[in-house]
């Protein structure tokens, strides 16, 4: 009796730490709870979907251009390559070739995104560890990166600079030598984030043999990227599929031998010089060419030749020729200002007090009874019927923007259609493998849009890399495997 | 240190999808339903019974070797097909590069299917994915819970059913009426005051 | 001869454990470094350099009469992926133009949808507020941020370069970006 | 009545002599703790704009010229902060904890010299609030003390990241007290004195002018376990913040947070203070440079004392700038695998040494 009593009171327990969703190391909202036996791991469980914002359910709703922000919010440490990947994929779905040009342009930037992650990475790893100086060379170089792709896009963080079928706009000369002069400042700054960390007792003694995983189990759970090539595994997307221009450069993949945290480091500061020679190679090599595919049915039509029609000084109105009209209705649906008024079967009317010039009639009319007339507004109806004529007869300009306007509304109200079927593509991007899954129905939006997240698969493996190390080490670990919760909870 | 560069050759020396998909028929005759193929990708369907022997067979199997679980999902074929769930696994060979796509089918009224788990450890999570999103349940799995949603969610997010305006305003989920009742306190704050 | 080579590699490997000499070059480099130039900038003091471009606040562009652009067409609330802008229309005017700028996700997706050019992006990036209204946008405001963001030419230099896709990008312009050739 | 009856012209004398004596002591604390905390103060700010510096940022600049004026903003911000005190912690011991770890690191300030002591009309006063002859171990006393502050805080807060944090601390000072200890043996064998004043004394008339050079060994031990000692980069276990958030003061908040923060700053002037005194000869000079510049003479003894003093806190930051964290258990083994055994083959040849010269040499 006395002796169960005392058993009780002296029962040993693991003490249960809960890490996170708020905590300094865990790189987000990542939750950990801890078993600890004294200092020791037990057991770790993590929790993610702190930051799940339904990005595959949000997709099926989205048109196959408009789904291109998202991806951005993914992993927005490298948004960049998040865009690639998504822009490849439907490339690939819809059977459409980027120009020369653009795809060069998607490598170099995706490669400038790669070096900014693994600098990241590298910044927050050396932090965790405890070398905070690192942590601040590295961000001096990440800003000159995302100082040049606002250069380009006009934004740092979440770019959405890649198109399908393209990318956004051309690069400027200035970019181009701007991020020559990166290249050739680089590598001296990788040497000095190595005098800090990469031969240093403390970090050597942090590092190797940390979350040990070998090159059979690493596969077998799923990992990508340079967290499964730092066990051996030569599997590199950029290698194995090339997509973008990556068949025509020339370039080596950092292996690991032991798979601890280590050899993932060492395999990143690899790749960091490995990308710098990647974009050098490109930048030489940059063909001349368009940026966009040419063929209105995925991409946007070039505004400057609309301009006929929606420039402000051509003061234009619209007008329904009543022999043309058949009485549809479909223009008065569409008509936002409500200006237009008619009977079923019976010609149609604009009111032009109220019409607001918007073309949503133009577009919509499908017996070419709609027309335009440069220059009319403000006159009556009656000089309007005299001024007008057949669309069939309009000036050339006139009638070519009347047609690109017409694209234009079908691509942004409806989307191109997809062919049906199913696709996985999947690309390098700096933290693994990001696949993505497309279901097509034949219609403009994905019938389900599926994103493999390497973050996602990274953090499963957490339990299998810390279990029998120190608390210290869970942070090592956490770095090692480079997550980002915004691409883990989607 | 030992940590190497090594030059990939970037050409594939796998199989023919094609050729994979008639393996397959060849060793489950009975379980192969269809095979389709759309833009140089070949997707086997099968029947859920016998799923995870197919899988184990294409991860054991020398010639074959799918070693990596590329991505493991479901998709809701509600309106469109007869069987409503898809268990979709896309497969690569990461030594002899070549990939194919297993899709089993699940019905409607019975939303199980065996676990890959003891093929691919990798396949945990993305399982209590798709058990967190379209509520299949994968037998053998060993902690199947809801990972992405809170533990006390209804409803699975991902089916084709489930509503996207919820009814959220009549229902008491604790956790939008705290936030909603805290927005109300922090409105009556005067920040500039 | 491989034996004085291991015999070499481990006395290497001695004098690197006992003269610190890893951290030492650690140390010279973080000293070295506090004599070299700052490179953070003081915020609002300074203020970084921004590229022509900038995907910042919301302005409705106003033509040569000083007229808002917008037609009220509503492309830009089809393709926003945030649904974020709101449009009506009365007695042949845009009514109503409002962005709720909290919830844009500022992807530039409407200047690039708006066949009028009607809709910018302006470099302004700070709006923080106290109060939920102060910041959405009513049409009014993105009028005035025309004047204050886009003065003079520089609204139409927007337009020439950043209303996308124009012409050229659909085919090879002359002047076009290529390597140069390394510096000397 | 006279005074003369009531209070004999000695006694009255000596009475005379012991309230100004007291005063002075009263003077000195004042001075001293001024002076002290000012040097606290100082000290953050010194910290934030050298290591902003190492990593090529400038550190505070917003208030006052070239953010000169920060520390005071810094501590009215901390005294007017709420004070949060967790609803599970056991509070009396939670109010006590910053109290005894700050009173702890202070008490030490009491022993440290700073100069010769000096004469005015009759009275000699030393710069040193109490001039034991048991200086050195006073403060491996107090040292001690100190642990209790961070365990009890750690153990009071109720909270788990704070007791590993506390757990940590315990176990790392303590071991690090005795490789500390052990290392200042030599210096003790050296100078024949456990009284601070007379080690400085010592130093000036060896031969080599300061203990860190026959002592290389001991000051080595000494700067490394002084660093543990005072919960400092690379062996700041107790607070890593990104593994413990803040370690064991993770649920302080306002001015207890402060009188952690003071305890900490103190504790570190106090191991710099003693670096100096130990190894680096104190507020003089060897005399191979006074020699070779004499009038170098003229400058007073503490200028050389803070000098130094803020070379060593120099060096403080510059590692935490320079080096990652190691884990705890290498920190453990370090101190008990390699400090300990090595200082106590430290004091055997200092010791062997001193024989051998006590034999032959006087």
């Amino acid at each position: 009796m006395i002796q169960k009593e005392a058993e009780k009171i002296f029962e040993t327990r693991e003490l249960n730490v809960n890490m996170g969703p708020q905590h300094p190391a865990t790189h987000g909202v990542l939750r950990l709870v801890l078993d600890i036996d004294g200092e020791t791991i037990v057991k770790v469980t993590p929790y993610v979907g702190y930051l799940h914002r339904g990005i595959e359910k949000l997709g099926e709703s989205l048109s196959y251009f408009q789904a291109l922000p998202l991806t951005d919010r993914m992993d927005y440490v490298s948004a960049m390559s998040n865009n690639i990947g998504y822009v490849v994929a439907v490339e690939k779905l819809f059977g459409i070739e980027a120009p020369e040009r653009a795809k060069f342009i998607r490598t170099i930037v995706g490669e400038m995104s790669r070096i900014s992650n693994h600098l990241l990475w590298l910044a927050t790893h050396a932090l965790d560890i405890g070398a905070m100086t690192v942590f601040l060379y590295c961000f001096r170089e990440r800003e000159w990166l995302l100082d040049l792709f606002e250069m380009i896009c006009g934004a740092r963080l979440t770019v959405t600079y890649p198109r399908v079928g393209g990318v956004r706009n051309d690069v400027p000369q200035e970019f181009l030598e701007s991020l020559w002069k990166f290249t050739d400042e680089f590598p001296s700054r990788i040497l000095e984030y190595e005098t800090l960390i990469d031969q240093n007792r403390i970090w050597l003694q942090r590092t190797v043999d940390i979350g040990v995983i070998s090159a059979e189990e690493a596969i077998n759970m799923g990992m990508t990227g340079p967290t499964l090539r730092g066990s051996g595994v030569p599997y590199d997307i950029r290698k194995h599929m090339p997509y973008d221009a990556y068949d025509k450069v020339d370039f080596d993949v950092p292996i690991g031998t032991k798979g601890d945290t280590y050899d993932r480091y060492r395999c990143r500061m690899l790749e960091l010089r490995q990308s710098n020679n990647i974009i050098r190679q490109l930048i030489e090599k940059l063909p001349p060419g368009p940026v966009m595919v040419d063929d209105p049915k995925f991409t946007l039509p070039p505004k400057d030749k609309m301009m006929p029609i929606t420039h402000p000084t051509k003061e234009i109105a619209y007008f329904i020729l009543e022999k043309a009209c058949k009485g549809c209705g479909m223009c008065m649906r569409a008509c936002p200002a409500k200006a237009i008024t008619g009977e079923k079967k019976a010609a149609h009317k604009i009111n032009q007090a109220l019409c607001v010039n918007c073309a949503n009639c133009l577009v919509t009319c499908k017996f070419k009874s709609v027309t335009v007339v440069s220059g009319g507004k403000g006159l009556s109806d009656e000089k309007l019927a005299e001024l007008a004529v057949a669309p069939d007869q309009l000036p050339e300009d006139i009638k070519q923007a009347q047609q690109l306007l017409v694209k234009q509304f079908e691509f942004i109200k409806k989307g191109p259609k997809a062919p049906e079927g199913d696709l996985y593509v999947a690309t390098e991007v700096p933290k693994g493998e990001l696949g993505f899954y497309f279901v097509s129905d034949g219609s403009g939006k994905p019938f389900r849009m599926r994103l493999r997240a390497p973050s996602f698969i990274h953090a499963g493996c957490l339990p299998r890399l810390c279990v029998g190390h120190l608390v210290a080490d869970v942070i090592a670990a956490i770095g090692t495997i480079d997550i980002v919760l915004g691409e883990c909870d989607r | 240190m030992a940590v190497t560069e090594v030059r990939i050759s970037i050409h594939t020396t796998g199989l023919n999808p094609k050729d994979i998909a008639e393996k397959i028929k060849g060793q489950f005759p009975d379980q192969v339903i269809d095979v389709a193929e759309f833009r140089d990708q070949v997707s086997v369907i099968i029947k859920r019974d016998q799923a995870v022997a197919v899988l184990k067979y294409l991860h054991d199997d020398p010639v074959l070797s799918f070693d990596h679980l590329q991505d493991l999902t479901a998709v809701d074929y509600k309106g469109k097909k007869d069987i409503r769930f898809e268990v979709v696994y896309n497969l690569y060979s990461t030594r002899y590069r070549h990939h194919i796509r297993i899709r089993a089918q699940v019905p409607e009224n019975d939303t199980k299917i065996n676990s890959a788990v003891p093929v691919w450890s990798g396949a945990d999570w993305h399982e209590r994915e798709c058990f967190d999103m379209f509520g299949i349940e994968f037998t053998g799995h060993p902690d199947l819970r809801r990972i992405l949603m809170p533990e006390d969610w209804e409803g699975y997010p991902l089916r084709k059913d489930y509503p996207l305006k919820g009814p959220e305003l009549d229902k008491d989920w604790p956790g939008f009426t705290d936030v909603l009742k805290r927005s109300k306190e922090l409105r009556e704050f005067d920040w500039e005051g | 001869m491989e034996h004085s080579v291991t015999v070499r590699e481990i006395t290497k490997q001695i004098i690197k454990r006992f003269t610190f000499i890893e951290i030492l070059q650690g140390m010279a480099l973080t000293l070295r470094k506090m004599f070299s130039r700052a490179v953070t900038i003081q915020y609002p003091k300074e203020r970084r350099h921004i590229a022509p471009g900038f995907r910042g606040q919301h302005a409705l562009a106003k033509n040569q009469a000083g007229r808002a652009k917008c037609v009220g067409c509503g492309l830009c609330a089809a393709i926003c992926p945030s649904q974020c802008i709101h449009i009506t229309r009365a007695k042949g005017q845009v009514d109503k133009y409002e962005v709720d700028i909290l919830r844009c996700i500022y992807c530039g997706f409407c200047v690039e949808a708006c066949p009028y050019g009607a809709v910018v992006l302006t470099e302004n990036y700070e709006y923080s507020d106290y109060k939920k209204e102060n910041i959405y946008m009513k049409k009014d405001k993105l009028l005035s941020n025309w004047d204050k963001y886009m003065p003079g030419k520089k609204g139409e230099e927007y337009f020439d370069k950043f209303w996308r896709p124009l012409s050229e990008d659909f085919g090879t312009p002359p002047g076009q970006s290529v390597f140069k050739g390394k510096k000397e | 009545m006279d005074i003369n009856n009531i209070i004999s012209p000695q006694l009255l004398d000596a009475f005379i002599k012991f309230g100004i004596n007291v005063l002075v002591i009263i003077l000195k604390i004042v001075v001293v703790l001024a002076i002290g905390l000012l040097h606290v103060a100082y000290a953050t700010y010194f910290e934030r704009k050298v290591i902003g510096h190492m990593q090529v940022r400038l550190g505070p600049m917003r208030v006052g010229p070239h953010g000169l004026l920060q520390p005071f903003a810094d501590g009215l911000k901390l005294f007017f902060k709420e004070d949060i005190v967790p609803a599970n912690a056991d509070k009396v011991v939670f109010y006590i904890a910053p109290i005894i770890f700050m009173a702890a690191s202070m008490v030490n300030l009491s022993v440290i010299p700073f100069s010769y002591g000096f004469t005015i009309a009759d009275f000699t006063i030393s710069p040193v609030i109490a001039d034991i002859n048991i200086g050195l171990l006073f403060i491996f006393a107090m040292a001690g003390m100190g642990v209790y502050g961070i365990f009890i805080s750690g153990w009071a807060s109720n909270s788990k990241y704070a007791f590993l944090g506390g757990l940590r601390s315990a176990a790392q000072v303590i071991s690090y007290e005795i490789a500390m200890g052990l290392s200042l043996v030599g210096v003790m064998i050296m100078a024949g004195s456990l009284n601070l004043t007379d080690i400085v004394r010592a130093q000036e008339e060896s031969v080599f002018g300061m203990f860190a050079i026959p002592q290389i060994v001991g000051f080595i031990i000494f700067t490394i376990a002084a660093v543990a000692e005072t919960n400092r980069t690379p062996f700041d276990m107790p607070e890593a913040e990104s593994e413990l958030v803040a370690g064991y003061f993770t649920e302080y908040s306002g001015f207890r947070f402060a009188l952690f923060f003071l305890g900490e700053y103190i504790a570190m002037i106090i191991m710099a203070s003693m670096a100096t005194i130990c190894f680096l000869g104190g507020w003089t000079l060897p005399w191979y440079i006074t020699q070779v510049v004499p009038f170098i003479n003229y400058v007073p003894g503490i200028v050389w004392f803070l000098m130094k003093v803020y070379a060593c806190i120099f060096f403080y930051y510059w590692i935490r700038a320079t080096l990652p964290r190691y884990r705890y258990d290498q920190v453990m083994g370090i101190g008990w695998k390699i400090l300990i055994p090595v200082a106590l083959a430290n004091i055997l040849i200092t010791g062997l040494v001193k024989i051998i010269m006590t034999m032959y040499g006087a």
